[in-house]
C-alpha cells in the first residue's frame, strides 16, 4: 500500500475583518490515497470550500492561510515559493471550480484556455499537435471537438462545465479538487457531468476531493466522505459506514435531514443558529445544537480520534 | 445586442445630427437682435466714417444670403447649402468660406487631439490596470493620489501651468502657435520637427490630464475583475502572472473602458478645444475663440455643426468596432 | 362554484421585438386551477428555463399574458378595477426564493410584517398588531425578541426565509405560491421552513403552489405534482404515482437523476455520458423532448402530444400513452 | 453611525472637510474683504505677491487675493444652481423612466442618449455668443439646461435595477403601491446614489463654466475664477510670466475639484458597502 497521494495536517485558514477575525478552518487533517474519491461534505460557513481553495493556495486577502501542511507525496504546498506554486498548479494538483458559469474568460475561445493551461506547462508542445491534444481532452469529457473553436456564452451550463473538467485533466494532475462542480446545474445534467467526471477519474488513475453540501450525491460517487462543522472535521469514514451508521450527533442529524422518497410529511432538521466562526462556541463548536450535550462538551474541545477501524469522529461519547 | 443595437444605434446617430442641424439653425434666429447688424454697426463704429444708411445695407445684405424669406424656406436652403458642405461666409474676413477655414484648421486638431486622447487611453489604461494589479509593488499605490489629482484639473488649466513652466521660465518650448513663425509648411524635416516641437506642450497637458482620469477608471474596472471566477481559475491554472494580467485582467476590463471612452467623447473633445485656445494652436478650438471674439457668428456655427457631427459619427463608429473586442455581441442571429 | 384562482390556457412569450422573428416562449398553452373549497398543495416540478417561475409571476399579477387568461373566481384578473385589487393581494400571496434580497436593506426586518399589517388593517391596534406579528413569528420557530428589530444583514439565510413566511401566515391567504422558498437555505433548516408551509396549508386551509426544481422536497409537501418541461405540461398527477411510477421519459429521466443517500447505484463507472442536447431544443413542431427522449418516435417529431389520461387524476404528454383518451385540461 | 462609517471612510471625511472649507472661505470672503481693493485703478499696476498684497496685484492696479476672495462665491454658486437643478431635474425623469418604463422612458431614455452624444461645450457656446449681457445666474441656467443628462443616466440605471429587487415585488404584495412604493422602498435606497449624482452634476457644471468662461464667455461685469483666468490670458498675463494673477484662481479651482473627487470617491464606497450589507 503506497503512502498517501496528499495528506493534510492542522490545517488553519483566518479571515481578518473589520469585526475581528473569521476562524474559517480550524485545524483540518484528513489524507488521500491514491486513486481514491474522498468527499468534504458541509453546509454553507462550514469551511469546505476555504478548505479546498487552501490546498490550491487560492486564498486571497483578507483570508490568510494560518498554519499546518498541506504534502503532495513528500513537498509541502504551503512551503513552496508562489514561483514554484506555480508549477505545480494543475500540474500535480488541479481544480474544478464551483461557477462553471463565469469560470471561463468570456472573451477567449476555449482552444486558447486549454492551450495556455498546456502551454504554461508544457513549453515544447505547439501548434498542430496541441490542436489534436485539445480535440482528444474534449472528446474525453464527451464534447465535440470543434466546441474549441467556441467562445464560453455559446454553450450551455453542463457544456462549460465539461470544458473545465477537461482543463483539469489535460496535464495528467495526480489530485483533482472539485469544488462543488455541480451545484449550479440541472439534476439530469449534474449526474452527466458527475459520471464524465468520474470515468475521466478513472482512466488517469487520479485521487479526487469532491466538495459539496449534497450528501445524496456523496452517497452516489465518493469513497470516503468527512463531515466538517464550523471549520473542523467532525466525522471521517467509507460513505456507505457513516449513512448507514453516522457516529457524530450533527452528522446523524444532518442525514437524517436529507429527504428521501420514503418518508412523506416527516420532516427533521437541526434547531438553532448555525455558530458565529467569529467567537465560535467553546469547547465542542456543536455543543449548543447537541441533542446529546453533556458537562463536558461545552468545556473541552473533542479531538478527531479512530473509534473504529477507519471510523474516526471527535466527540466525547466515544 | 444584435442587429437591432446597430439599427438602433444608426437611429441615435441620425437624431443626433437633425437635431444638432435643427439647434445650430434656430438658436441663432432666437436670440434679439439681428447678427449682420451688429457686424455692421460695429464695423462703422470702429471705422469712424459715416457709412451711409445702416439699415439700407443690412437689407441688402439680408437679400444676398436669402435672410429675408420665411423661415422654412430658409431651414430648406440651410439643409441643401449643408449637402453641399456650404456653411456660408465667414462674416469676419468676407469673402473666406466657413468650410474652407474649417478645412484649413481641422487636419491639426485632429493629429493634436486624436493622437494625444489616444495615447492618454492607452498609458492611462495600462497605468491604471497595473495599479490594481495585487502583483503590483506597493510603492505604485503612491501614484494614485497624483492621477486623482491630474484628473481633477481641466485639461487646459494645466496647460496654463505647463505654458508657464516649460516654455517662460525654461523655454524648452515655444508658448503658443503650431508651427515656426514664417515657415512655410514643406514635408520636409524641419517643418516637421518645427510642428511637433509647437505641439508638444498642447498635448502633454492633454496626455496628462487624460492619463489621471483613465488610470482611475480602469483601476476601478480591473478591481471588479478580480473578482471573477475566471481569474481565480486563471490562477489555478498556474497561468504566468504576466498572461493573467493582460488576457484575463486588461481585456476583460478593456470592454467597459472603451464604453466610458464613447459616452466621455464630448468632454474630451471641450477640454482639448480650450488647451488650443490657451497655445493659441491653429485648430478648431482656436478658431471658434477667434470667431467668438470678433462675433463671427456663421464660422461658430459652421465650427459647432462640425464638433457635434463629428463626435456623434465617432461614438456610432466605437459601436460598431465594440464586438470586434466583445465576442458575445454578434450581429449575425446565432 | 368557480376555481379560486386559476390559469387557463395560458402562453407567455418574452421578447420577440421589431427585428428578432420570434421571441422565447416561457410557456405553451398550459392550464392549472386552484379551488378555494379543497386547500391542497400542488408542487411545480421543472429545471430552470421550464417556465415554473413565469408562471408563479403570472399567477401573482405581476406579468400579462400573451394569450389565455388568469381568473381570480371566475374573473379576468386583468380585467378587474384597480380598487379590486387589495382583495385579490388579501386572498393570493407569496413567499420568494432570494432570502437575502426580499428585504429592503434600508430597513429594520419588522418593516415588512408592520406593513401587511397596516395595508391589510390585520389589527385594530398596534399593540393587537404586534402580538398578531410575534405569534406568527413563533409559528415558524423563531423567537420575536431574537428577530424582531434587526437589520437583515444581522440575521441568518434561514431566519430570514422563517420571517417571510410568517409575514404570509399573518395575512392568512387562500392561496400562497411558493417559488423556491428553500433553494437557497441549508437542508438542516429546511425543515422547519417546508413544516410551517404544511401548517399554513393544514390549521389556515391555505392551498399552496410549491415551485421548485428539487423533486424530493415536492415529493415530500405536496399532494399533487405537475412536471414542467419547456413551458409545457409533460406529466401531472398524485405525487405518489408521478414518483414511484413516473410515466413521461421526461420524468422518467428526472427520478433517475436524483442522487438518495440510502440507494442507487454508484455513479461514475460507466464511460462519460455525452452532453446529449441537455437543454429543450427548439425542435419546430413536435414534442420539445425528442432530441433527449431514449423512446422518440415519428410522430414525436410532427406534432406536440396533448395530454393522455393514463388514470385517476393522471395526465401524460406523451404519444407512448396515445391509446388513453384525451380530455380538455388536467 | 453615521460618525462611525465616517471613520472608517477618509475620502468622504476629507473631501466633505475641503468642501465644508471653500464654502465658509466663500461665504466669510467677501464680508470680511474690504471689496474697494478689487476696484480697478485701487492699486499700482503689476505689483509684485508682498506683504501688503498676498497675491499682488493685476495690470489694471487691482488687488488679486480681493478678487479671487469674491470671484470662488460667484463660481461656487453657478455650480451649485446648475448642480441642484440638474439634479432635481435628473432625479425626476430618471425615477419616472426608471421606474414606469414604457413609452415615457423611450423618449426620456432617447432624450439622455441624444443629449450625451453632444458636447456640452458646443451648444453652450452657440447659446452663450448669441447672450448679450451674460449673467451668474444666467450662466447657471444655461448649464442647467445639459446638467441635467448625467444625473438622468445615473438615477434611471439604479432606479431600474432597484425595481427589480424582491423587496420591491414584497411591497407590491404588501399592497404598496405607486408613489408610496417609489417613496419608501426605492427613494432610500437611492440616497447614496442622490448623492453621488449630485457631486458628479456640480463638478461637471464647473467644468463647464470654467470653460465657457475661458472662451470669454462668461458674465462680464462680475468676478468668477475662469474669468480672471480669461483676463489674466486676454492681458497676456501668462506670457509676460505674472503666475500670481492666474495662479490663485487655478489653485481654488484645483482645491475645489479635488475635494469633490474626494467626496464622490467616499460616496462610491458607502454605495457599495450598502451592496455589499444587502448582497
Amino acid at each position: 500500500m503506497t503512502g498517501p497521494v496528499l495528506s493534510v495536517e492542522a490545517l488553519r485558514v483566518a479571515y481578518h475583518t473589520p469585526a475581528g477575525a473569521v476562524r474559517a478552518v480550524d485545524g483540518v487533517s484528513f489524507s488521500l490515497r491514491e486513486g481514491e474519491r474522498f468527499g468534504l461534505a458541509g453546509e454553507s460557513g462550514s469551511g469546505k470550500s476555504t478548505t479546498a481553495l487552501a490546498l490550491m493556495r487560492l486564498i486571497k486577502a483578507p483570508g490568510r492561510i494560518e498554519g499546518g501542511r498541506v504534502l503532495l507525496g513528500d513537498t509541502d504546498l504551503l512551503a513552496l515559493t508562489d514561483r514554484e506554486m506555480r508549477r505545480v498548479r494543475f500540474a500535480q494538483i488541479s481544480l474544478v471550480p464551483q461557477g462553471a458559469m463565469n469560470s471561463l474568460n468570456p472573451v477567449l475561445r476555449i482552444r486558447d484556455q486549454l492551450a495556455d493551461t498546456i502551454a504554461a506547462h508544457d513549453t515544447r508542445v505547439s501548434g498542430g499537435d496541441l490542436d489534436t491534444r485539445i480535440g482528444g481532452l474534449l472528446e474525453a469529457v464527451g464534447l465535440d471537438r470543434d466546441v474549441m473553436w467556441m467562445h464560453p456564452h455559446e454553450l450551455s451550463g453542463g457544456m462549460k462545465q465539461r470544458v473545465c473538467i477537461a482543463m483539469a485533466i489535460s496535464l495528467r494532475p495526480k489530485v483533482i479538487v472539485a469544488d462543488e462542480p455541480t451545484s449550479a446545474l440541472d439534476v439530469v445534467v449534474q449526474r452527466q457531468v458527475i459520471e464524465t467526471l468520474g470515468a475521466a477519474q478513472r482512466r488517469l488513475g487520479a485521487s479526487i476531493i469532491l466538495v459539496g453540501h449534497d450528501v445524496g450525491l456523496m452517497a452516489r460517487f465518493v469513497d470516503r466522505i468527512g463531515v466538517m462543522y464550523a471549520g473542523r472535521l467532525v466525522e471521517v469514514g467509507p460513505v456507505g459506514d457513516v449513512i448507514a451508521d453516522p457516529l457524530h450527533p450533527y452528522t446523524q442529524l444532518l442525514i437524517a435531514s436529507v429527504p428521501d422518497l420514503e418518508s412523506k410529511g416527516v420532516f427533521k432538521g437541526i434547531s438553532g443558529l448555525t455558530p458565529s466562526l467569529l467567537s465560535p462556541p467553546p469547547g465542542c463548536p456543536f455543543h449548543p445544537r447537541c441533542p446529546k450535550v453533556f458537562e463536558r462538551c461545552p468545556v473541552d474541545e473533542p479531538a478527531l480520534r479512530e473509534v473504529k477501524p477507519g471510523r474516526w469522529v471527535s466527540c466525547h461519547l466515544y | 445586442m444584435t442587429l437591432e443595437y446597430v439599427v438602433r444605434r444608426f437611429a441615435l446617430l441620425v437624431v443626433v445630427l437633425l437635431l444638432a442641424v435643427t439647434v445650430n439653425f434656430i438658436i441663432p434666429r432666437l436670440t434679439p437682435g439681428d447678427p449682420i447688424e451688429q457686424k455692421l454697426s460695429q464695423l462703422v463704429a470702429t471705422s469712424g466714417g459715416q457709412v451711409g444708411d445702416i439699415t439700407a445695407m443690412v437689407q441688402a445684405y439680408r437679400a444676398r444670403f436669402g435672410l429675408d424669406q420665411p423661415l422654412l424656406r430658409q431651414y430648406v436652403n440651410y439643409w441643401v447649402a449643408l449637402m453641399h458642405l456650404d456653411l456660408g461666409f465667414s462674416l469676419d474676413n468676407f469673402p473666406e468660406r466657413v468650410a474652407d477655414a474649417i478645412a484649413a484648421a481641422l487636419p491639426w486638431t485632429v493629429g493634436l487631439l486624436g493622437l494625444s486622447t489616444l495615447i492618454a487611453f492607452g498609458i492611462g489604461s495600462i497605468l491604471g490596470g497595473l495599479l490594481a494589479w495585487p502583483g503590483t509593488p506597493r510603492g505604485a499605490r503612491v501614484a494614485i493620489p497624483v492621477f486623482m489629482l491630474l484628473s481633477a484639473v481641466p485639461y487646459f488649466l494645466l496647460g496654463i501651468v505647463l505654458v508657464f513652466l516649460l516654455a517662460i521660465k525654461l523655454k524648452l518650448f515655444p508658448a503658443g502657435g503650431g508651427y515656426p513663425f514664417g515657415v512655410i509648411l514643406r514635408f520636409d524635416l524641419a517643418s516637421i520637427t518645427g510642428i511637433i516641437h509647437h505641439a508638444a506642450l498642447p498635448a502633454l497637458s492633454i496626455i496628462l490630464a487624460g492619463i489621471g482620469a483613465w488610470a482611475l477608471a480602469m483601476r476601478g474596472m480591473i478591481i471588479s475583475v478580480l473578482g471573477e471566477d475566471y481569474i481565480t481559475l486563471a490562477e489555478a491554472k498556474g497561468l504566468p502572472e504576466r498572461r493573467i494580467f493582460v488576457w484575463y485582467g486588461l481585456r476583460n476590463a478593456l470592454l467597459p473602458q472603451v464604453t466610458t471612452l464613447a459616452l466621455t467623447l464630448g468632454h474630451v473633445v471641450s477640454g482639448a478645444i480650450l488647451v488650443e485656445v490657451i497655445f493659441s494652436y491653429p485648430g478648431i478650438g482656436f478658431k471658434l475663440y477667434q470667431a467668438i471674439l470678433a462675433k463671427d457668428y456663421f464660422m461658430i456655427q459652421g465650427i459647432v455643426l462640425l464638433l457635434i457631427v463629428s463626435i456623434a459619427l465617432t461614438m456610432f463608429l466605437l459601436d460598431l468596432v465594440y464586438p470586434l473586442i466583445d465576442p458575445r455581441i454578434v450581429y449575425r442571429r446565432r | 362554484m368557480p376555481s379560486l384562482l386559476e390559469a387557463r390556457r395560458v402562453t407567455k412569450i418574452f421578447g420577440g421585438g421589431l427585428l428578432r422573428r420570434r421571441g422565447t416562449v416561457a410557456l405553451d398553452d398550459l392550464s392549472l386551477a386552484v379551488h378555494d373549497d379543497r386547500p391542497s398543495i400542488t408542487a411545480i416540478a421543472g429545471e430552470s428555463g421550464s417556465g415554473k417561475t413565469t408562471l408563479a409571476r403570472l399567477l401573482l399579477g405581476i406579468i400579462h399574458p400573451t394569450s389565455g387568461t388568469i381568473l381570480y373566481r371566475g374573473r379576468n384578473l386583468h380585467g378587474m378595477a384597480r380598487a379590486e385589487w387589495p382583495t385579490f393581494r388579501r386572498d393570493v400571496q407569496a413567499i420568494l426564493q432570494d432570502p437575502f434580497e426580499a428585504f429592503n436593506p434600508f430597513y429594520r426586518v419588522d418593516h415588512v410584517l408592520t406593513t401587511a399589517v397596516a395595508k391589510f388593517r390585520l389589527a385594530a391596534s398596534v399593540a393587537e398588531g404586534h402580538a398578531l406579528i410575534e405569534h406568527a413569528l413563533r409559528q415558524v420557530g423563531l423567537r420575536p425578541e431574537e428577530t424582531l428589530g434587526r437589520y437583515p444583514h444581522q440575521l441568518s439565510g434561514g431566519q430570514r426565509q422563517r420571517v417571510m413566511v410568517a409575514r404570509a401566515m399573518l395575512i392568512r391567504p387562500r392561496v400562497i405560491i411558493a417559488d423556491e422558498p428553500v433553494s437557497m437555505v441549508d437542508a438542516s433548516l429546511r425543515a422547519t421552513i417546508l413544516e410551517s408551509l404544511l401548517a399554513l396549508n393544514r390549521a389556515l386551509g391555505s392551498s399552496i403552489v410549491y415551485i421548485t426544481h428539487d423533486l424530493t422536497t415536492a415529493y415530500q409537501v405536496s399532494d399533487r405534482i405537475l412536471v414542467l418541461y419547456a413551458g409545457s405540461v409533460a406529466e401531472s398527477g398524485d405525487a405518489d404515482a408521478v414518483i414511484k411510477r413516473p410515466q413521461h421519459p421526461y420524468t422518467q429521466l428526472l427520478v433517475e437523476s436524483i442522487p438518495l443517500a440510502r440507494s442507487g447505484s454508484r455513479w461514475g463507472q460507466s464511460s462519460a455520458r455525452t452532453a446529449a442536447r441537455d437543454a429543450p431544443g427548439d425542435t419546430a413542431g413536435g414534442c420539445k423532448f425528442a432530441d433527449r427522449c431514449p423512446h422518440v418516435m415519428a410522430v414525436c417529431r410532427r406534432t406536440p402530444p396533448p395530454l393522455f389520461h393514463t388514470e385517476e387524476r393522471r395526465a401524460v404528454a406523451c404519444y407512448l400513452y396515445q391509446d388513453a383518451p384525451t380530455a380538455g385540461s388536467s | 453611525m453615521a460618525l462611525a462609517s465616517l471613520g472608517r471612510n477618509p475620502a468622504l471625511a476629507v473631501g466633505l472637510a475641503l468642501l465644508g472649507l471653500i464654502i465658509v472661505v466663500a461665504i466669510a470672503g467677501p464680508v470680511l474683504l474690504n471689496q474697494g481693493h478689487a476696484r480697478v485703478g485701487a492699486f499700482p499696476p503689476g505689483l509684485r505677491p508682498s506683504g501688503g498684497h498676498l497675491f499682488g496685484t493685476d495690470t489694471q492696479g487691482r488687488d488679486i487675493f480681493a478678487v479671487v476672495t469674491l470671484a470662488t462665491p460667484e463660481t461656487l454658486k453657478v455650480g451649485l444652481i446648475a448642480g441642484s437643478v440638474g439634479l432635481s431635474i435628473g432625479t425626476l425623469l430618471g425615477l419616472v423612466s426608471g421606474y414606469f418604463g414604457g413609452a415615457i422612458d423611450t423618449v426620456i431614455r432617447t432624450a439622455a442618449d441624444v443629449m450625451t452624444t453632444i458636447p456640452g461645450i458646443a451648444v453652450l457656446v452657440l447659446v452663450a455668443t448669441f447672450i448679450q449681457k451674460m449673467t451668474v445666474e444666467l450662466m447657471a441656467l444655461i448649464i442647467a439646461s445639459l446638467a441635467w443628462i448625467y444625473p438622468t443616466r445615473a438615477i434611471r440605471a439604479q432606479t431600474l435595477s432597484l425595481r427589480e429587487r424582491a423587496y420591491v415585488q414584497i411591497a407590491k404584495l404588501n399592497g404598496v403601491g405607486g408613489l408610496e412604493l417609489v417613496v419608501r422602498e426605492i427613494l432610500p435606497n437611492l440616497l447614496p446614489y442622490l448623492a453621488a449624482s449630485f457631486v458628479a452634476a456640480v463638478s461637471n457644471a464647473l467644468i463647464a463654466t470654467i470653460g465657457l468662461e475661458a472662451l470669454g464667455l462668461g458674465p462680464q461685469n462680475s468676478f468668477t475664477l475662469g474669468m480672471m483666468i480669461y483676463w489674466g490670458q486676454f492681458y497676456g498675463a501668462i506670457l509676460r510670466g505674472m503666475w500670481w494673477w492666474w495662479g490663485p484662481p487655478i489653485a481654488l479651482i484645483l482645491i475645489i475639484f479635488v475635494s469633490l473627487l474626494l467626496t464622490s470617491a467616499g460616496l462610491d464606497q458607502v454605495v457599495n458597502t450598502r451592496i455589499r450589507r444587502a448582497a
